[in-house]
């Protein structure tokens, strides 16, 4: 005992902690790190560092030509990667001035929403699972299973697509794929319900989301916070609805809205949502028009010179494309993209201050992020 | 550490680059949005140029008066942008005032939108919006960490997506295709040492 | 010589080695039923239907490296699991797995030894387990067990005081602090006490959930917000300790409500007659057979709840078990007295 | 033969080491625990006699010196956190003034 | 004979882990080694034919005091160790002389009683009526007959001892609560 004693309390203040939660921890959905000020287990404030997963895509993309980088957006958001590609292509269509087929913004629409209901399923698996409910993280990527079975008919591929092409789509829907989306949905609705049935009305699932993490909708606003986080405050923000892009003009669907902007109304939000995408899917799946899939696109791509900025309703929220063209090369000048993900978890700073430890993780899962769109 | 001088030097930029967007105005069976003839109405030299390409409204303003045109479109009723959906910037390094910051707001009451653009030199001060809108904050960070615009009066202004010992600004058109890890790549032995070392001082 | 030493001996190793086993295929079970609650298979290659699968586990851990972090508490680290197995396995000494049976003409009894105290030395030896969690957080020199470990002394510590309560009704109850003679008075009251003590046997259940670090009261271990929770630093056969601890506690609590509530060892309904064919099955598969109900629930609820945070759970321990445990021990108390 | 003499040497002994810790260590939680080793001396040597005299009267004494010791240990660590708070230390030597 | 080995032994490890106790310099393994004696002096319980007691000793010392003891130790965060702190006024030896007076003392009596035995010629047993009762409690096993005895002849020191534990209760809350 003649060794100098090492006191194994030190890290361990009656006053303040500084817990650093990641970026290898398991609830932080990749590469998160949040640096958390703890009083007890009360956090005073959190820092969220990222940039774990920074690619440069954005500088990649001023060194590809136009068709190359809609690989490159399949790698931002990875759960949604159709998403990312529809938003992409709409952004270049627009800078051209192209019209695209309504079949392709029909099928686009169709790919739209399934994405969106993958993405969710993600969504709620990962979010019961960081409450603690285990079951709903199997039951969710069970469905999931479906609908990557359906893009893999359509495009080959099963995580990252490369499922579009500026002016419409690369290949025709396979024979028969139309009636089997059709069939996805029957089997959907019952799933929801089952998912409802464990989280929705349970107490223990009520005690740990009613209250957690409060926002009202114009600071939400303010903070530049999208998609389903800032309809949970209640405000009726839905690119779809507001700015329709694909064929989203042609169909009728709901915005769900939450009231009291807290974590159970973004998790009510976003089980509407499901219900929503499988109406839009129906109208769309029903009624895809017969006609071309690509429009008049030009064999070498190269807007004319000149800076847009194109939104769409990614399942995260506004995910936003600013493209500059030189008009002279045939790469983007400027490209940039404004990832849902990244914005609403700019917010995770404000909400989880003065909440527990516990209610972080469950406040990360709410907001539902995408490390690799958030870092690029 | 904003701006280490010798890197732009030495990669000077190609003749071929363009000195900045086209920035159309508008044609004239087009009528501007009401909102703009109230913001040049109430800030007199607020608007120093109005655009209008594929449907967009953009307006150019002086950096000097960004931050009462911010105000007044976060503030007033006929605009009402409360929602700052993106920062960014593009670089044109042939221009003296290289930088194109551009605002993306929206107004989720009038669902109209608006890019407001400003013009500023290397290290031209350009004020924060983080005021105005809290949401603007990160995306500042990355404008800040990406291009090395110089934002001033920001309650956070840090490194967001890069290390913070990183050197030089990324997305500018004149920053090297190899970054300095890579350079030193060239005597791997040493900097292989020299980072087992960088990384023993961040654990101690 | 041979009552004194051969058969106890016998007897403690049986129930030793049946334990680890039992604790063993206990994961087995929790991961067979966890898998067809989420419509999977669960393990399905080590032996049929997995039935090996815990042998192979075992070695795992055991040839697995054992890694002390650098800057651990070293003796302090080593001992922690120890200190949480031990009391985990000694608590199998006083719990009557079955009645006297008939073997090579002598009378055995089915458990290792009745004590007069036997309830309290259930509680004060599981009282001694929260020793193991908090040394194993502390000696890890690591802030996530250390926070980990500080939940679960308090959450066992609290817990433990509604338990406690309960227990001390079913005393009141059966009038005798001995495992044997609580099972004795349920078959002479006819009736099991989960019966004539239902807010105990709840309260005993819920708490038992507790107790056993169990979902929806895993906070120690809650993988999404501590990691690992207290036993995040340790690896190999030191994890697989604390690891079988808290099986080995899941069926201490299974036992013992087993015991105290749902009538141990007796056949369903003791005093009807006409179902007296039902002692053909020997009393020890009674005892199983409503464990592994016990179990079964357990594990059910791990596969349905969410989990609980940690300040609800004290606020759920303090604020609802423990007064609804008094206000039930003072009923007990009243009618006993008024029945006397 | 195990007589109550034993009983008591063994109880003097432990007495006498929790006395040493008293007066020695500077740190007030061993002090604390020392004190806590006097208590368990007293409780052996309680028990011994209660059944040397075959009665439970002396158990009964130990449960109350049980209970006394529950009490002096929350006040005191109670104490002690209060105290640290203040001056971050836990040296008896430095808890002399009156006031801090 | 089985008596008095498991008494030295006990003993042994008693003593033993109680110098550990003072001895060692790391305040965590210093409340291991008390947790250790505590639980040897339960041992030494049921050997004196008191299991009740030992539980009780199990249960509130080990599992509840020391474990309270720990808690305290990892909640103060030492910059530095007590021990290297001087104090000039300061006698520690002062210490070791008062304990040596104490075992002198306990030698001496250990001395005087070596003639025989401190043990009476017969038990007597106290002349009350509740005794009687005690007696006749004997025979239905130890924790019967304290809790008998608690609960009649010392009811009014219980009742007091629990006032004493909820005042106890009351006053670490206000001492270690920052605020009310």
């Amino acid at each position: 005992m003649e060794t100098p004693t090492v006191h194994h309390g030190a890290m361990f203040d009656t006053n303040e902690l500084v817990l650093n939660m990641g970026p290898q921890h398991p609830s932080t959905h990749g590469v998160l790190r949040v640096v958390l000020r703890l009083d007890g287990e009360k956090v005073v404030d959190a820092d969220v560092v990222i940039g774990y997963l920074h690619r440069g895509i954005e500088k990649l993309s001023e060194n590809r030509n136009w068709t190359q980088i809609i690989l490159l957006t399949d790698r931002m958001d990875y759960v949604a990667a159709a998403t990312s590609n529809v938003g992409y292509c709409e952004t270049v269509e627009k800078l051209m001035s192209l019209e695209v087929p309504r079949r392709a913004r029909y099928v686009r629409t169709i790919l739209c929403e399934l994405q969106r209901i993958a993405s969710h399923c993600l969504w709620v698996g990962t979010h019961a699972m960081d409450i603690g409910a285990m079951t709903v993280f199997l039951y969710a990527f069970r469905e999931r299973e479906l609908i990557l079975d359906l893009f893999e008919e359509f495009c080959g591929a099963r995580l990252t697509y490369n499922s579009m092409r500026i002016g419409g789509l690369p290949l025709d829907i396979p024979p028969g794929w139309d009636k089997k989306v059709l069939e996805f949905c029957k089997i959907m609705d019952s799933k929801i319900d089952e998912y409802e049935t464990l989280l929705t009305h349970n107490r223990i699932w009520l005690e740990r989301t009613r209250g957690i993490g409060v926002i009202s909708g114009p600071e939400a606003a303010g903070l530049g916070l999208c998609g389903p986080v800032l309809r949970g405050s209640g405000v009726p923000r839905d690119v779809r609805k507001d700015e329709p892009y694909a064929a989203y003009d042609e169909m009728t669907f709901d915005v769900p809205l939450g009231t009291s902007g807290d974590t159970y109304d973004r998790y009510l939000v976003r089980m509407e949502e499901f219900r929503q995408s499988l109406r839009i899917i129906r109208q769309a799946a029903e009624g895809i028009p017969d006609g071309p899939i690509v429009g008049k696109v030009p064999r070498l791509i190269k807007p004319p010179a000149g800076e847009t900025y194109h939104a769409i309703e990614s399942p995260k929220g506004e995910l936003g494309f600013f493209i500059v063209s030189d008009g002279k090369s045939t790469n983007p000048y400027r490209f940039r993209v404004r990832s849902p993900s990244f914005c609403n978890l700019q917010g995770l700073r404000r909400l989880v201050r003065g909440h527990l430890v516990a209610d972080v993780v469950a406040l990360i899962g709410s907001i539902d992020i995408v490390l690799g769109e958030v870092d690029r | 550490m904003p701006d280490d001088p010798k890197a732009p030097e030495a990669h000077a930029p190609k003749a071929a680059v363009p000195a900045g967007p086209p920035d159309p105005a508008p044609p004239a069976d087009l009528a501007p949005p009401a909102f703009l003839a109230s913001l040049s109405e109430a800030i007199a030299d607020g608007i120093a140029q109005t655009s209008y390409f594929v449907g967009d409204w953009t307006v150019v303003v002086p950096v000097a008066r960004l931050l009462d045109v911010a105000r007044h479109l976060c503030d007033a009723p006929d605009a009402a942008f409360d929602l700052c959906s993106d920062v960014t910037a593009s670089d044109w390094p042939t221009r003296p005032q290289r930088f194109d910051v551009i605002y993306c707001l929206y107004s989720t009451r009038h669902r109209h939108r608006l890019r407001v653009k400003i013009r500023a030199a290397e290290h031209e001060g350009v004020p924060s919006v983080s005021g105005i809108w809290p949401g603007a904050n990160w995306l500042e960070r990355e404008v800040y960490d990406m291009f090395g615009v110089n934002v001033t009066g920001h309650p956070d202004r840090r490194r967001l997506l890069m290390p913070d010992d990183w050197q030089g600004h990324p997305q500018r058109k004149d920053y090297p295709l190899e970054g300095p890890g890579e350079l030193l790549m060239e005597n791997p032995i040493d900097w292989l040492k020299l980072r087992q070392a960088r990384d023993e001082a961040d654990i101690e | 010589m041979i009552d004194q030493l051969v058969i106890p001996l016998v007897k403690i190793l049986i129930v030793l080695n049946a334990t680890l086993v039992g604790v063993t295929y206990m994961v087995l079970l929790e991961r067979k039923v966890i898998a067809w609650t989420q419509s999977r298979l669960g393990p399905m290659r080590v032996g049929p239907y997995g039935a090996l699968q815990p042998i192979a586990d075992a070695l795992k851990l055991m040839i697995k490296e054992d890694i002390t972090p650098v800057r651990a508490d070293k003796w302090v680290f080593t001992a922690a699991p120890i200190v949480a197995m031990v009391p985990a396995l000694i608590v199998y000494a006083v719990i009557p797995f079955g009645d006297t049976v008939n073997l090579f003409g002598r009378e055995i009894p089915l458990y290792i030894t009745d004590i007069n105290v036997g309830l309290l030395y259930i509680v004060s030896v599981a009282s001694v387990g929260v020793y193991g969690i908090i040394l194993g957080g502390y000696a890890s020199n690591s802030k996530y067990p250390l926070l980990a470990s500080l939940r679960a002394s308090a959450q066992l510590i609290s817990y433990e005081v509604a338990i406690t309560l309960t227990l001390v009704s079913v005393i009141l109850v059966a009038g005798s602090l001995s495992m044997v003679s609580i099972v004795r008075a349920q078959e002479s009251a006819h009736v099991w006490f989960a019966f004539l003590q239902p807010i105990a046997f709840v309260i005993f259940f819920i708490g038992g959930l507790a107790e056993t670090n169990r979902s929806p009261f895993d906070m120690p271990e809650a993988e999404q917000e501590l990691t690992g929770g207290f036993h995040t630093e340790y690896s190999g056969m030191r994890f697989a300790l604390f690891f079988l601890a808290e099986y080995a506690n899941m069926i201490v609590v299974a036992s013992v409500a087993t015991t105290l509530f749902l009538g141990g060892w007796l056949r369903p309904f003791p005093n009807v007659a006409w179902l007296s064919f039902l002692d053909v099955i020997p009393s020890w598969t009674w005892f199983l057979v409503k464990s592994f109900g016990f179990l079964y629930i357990f594990i059910w609820v791990r596969a349905t709840l969410p989990r609980y945070r940690y300040d609800q759970l004290m606020r759920l321990g303090w604020k609802v078990l423990i007064p609804l445990a008094i206000a039930n021990l003072v009923i007990t108390g009243i009618v006993k007295v008024l029945l006397l | 033969m195990i007589t109550p003499t034993h009983y008591m040497l063994l109880s003097a002994a432990l007495f006498i080491i929790g006395v040493i810790g008293v007066m020695v260590r500077r740190n007030i939680i061993i002090i604390f625990m020392s004190i806590e080793l006097i208590l368990n001396a007293v409780n052996i040597n309680l028990v011994a006699f209660s059944r040397e005299w075959q009665h439970a009267v002396g158990q009964v004494f130990a449960i109350f010196v049980v209970a006394v010791a529950a009490a002096e240990a929350a006040v005191g660590l109670g104490i002690i956190l209060a105290f640290y708070r203040n001056k971050e230390t836990v040296n008896i030597d430095e808890m002399n003034l009156m006031k801090w | 004979m089985g008596q008095a080995i498991a008494f030295y032994t006990l003993s042994a490890f008693i003593l033993g882990f109680a110098v550990l106790v003072v001895s060692t310099k790391d305040t965590v393994h210093s409340v291991l080694f008390l947790v250790l004696d505590f639980l040897f002096v339960a041992a030494l319980y049921v050997l004196l034919g008191a299991p009740f007691l030992a539980a009780i000793q199990v249960l509130v010392y080990a599992g509840g005091i020391v474990v309270l003891y720990l808690f305290v130790v990892m909640l103060v965060n030492l910059k530095r160790s007590p021990e290297a702190h001087h104090d000039p006024h300061r006698r520690a030896r002062l210490g070791f002389v008062l304990a040596a007076l104490v075992l002198i003392e306990v030698g001496a009596i250990a001395a005087y009683s070596a003639g025989g035995p401190v043990r009476p010629a017969a038990p007597q047993a106290p002349p009350t009526a509740a005794a009687t009762a005690v007696s006749a409690m004997r025979a239905v096993g130890n924790t019967e007959e304290v809790g008998w005895l608690l609960y009649t002849n010392y009811l009014i020191p219980f009742e007091v001892a629990s006032m004493l534990l909820l005042v106890a209760m009351i006053g670490a809350i206000v001492l270690a609560k920052r605020e009310l």
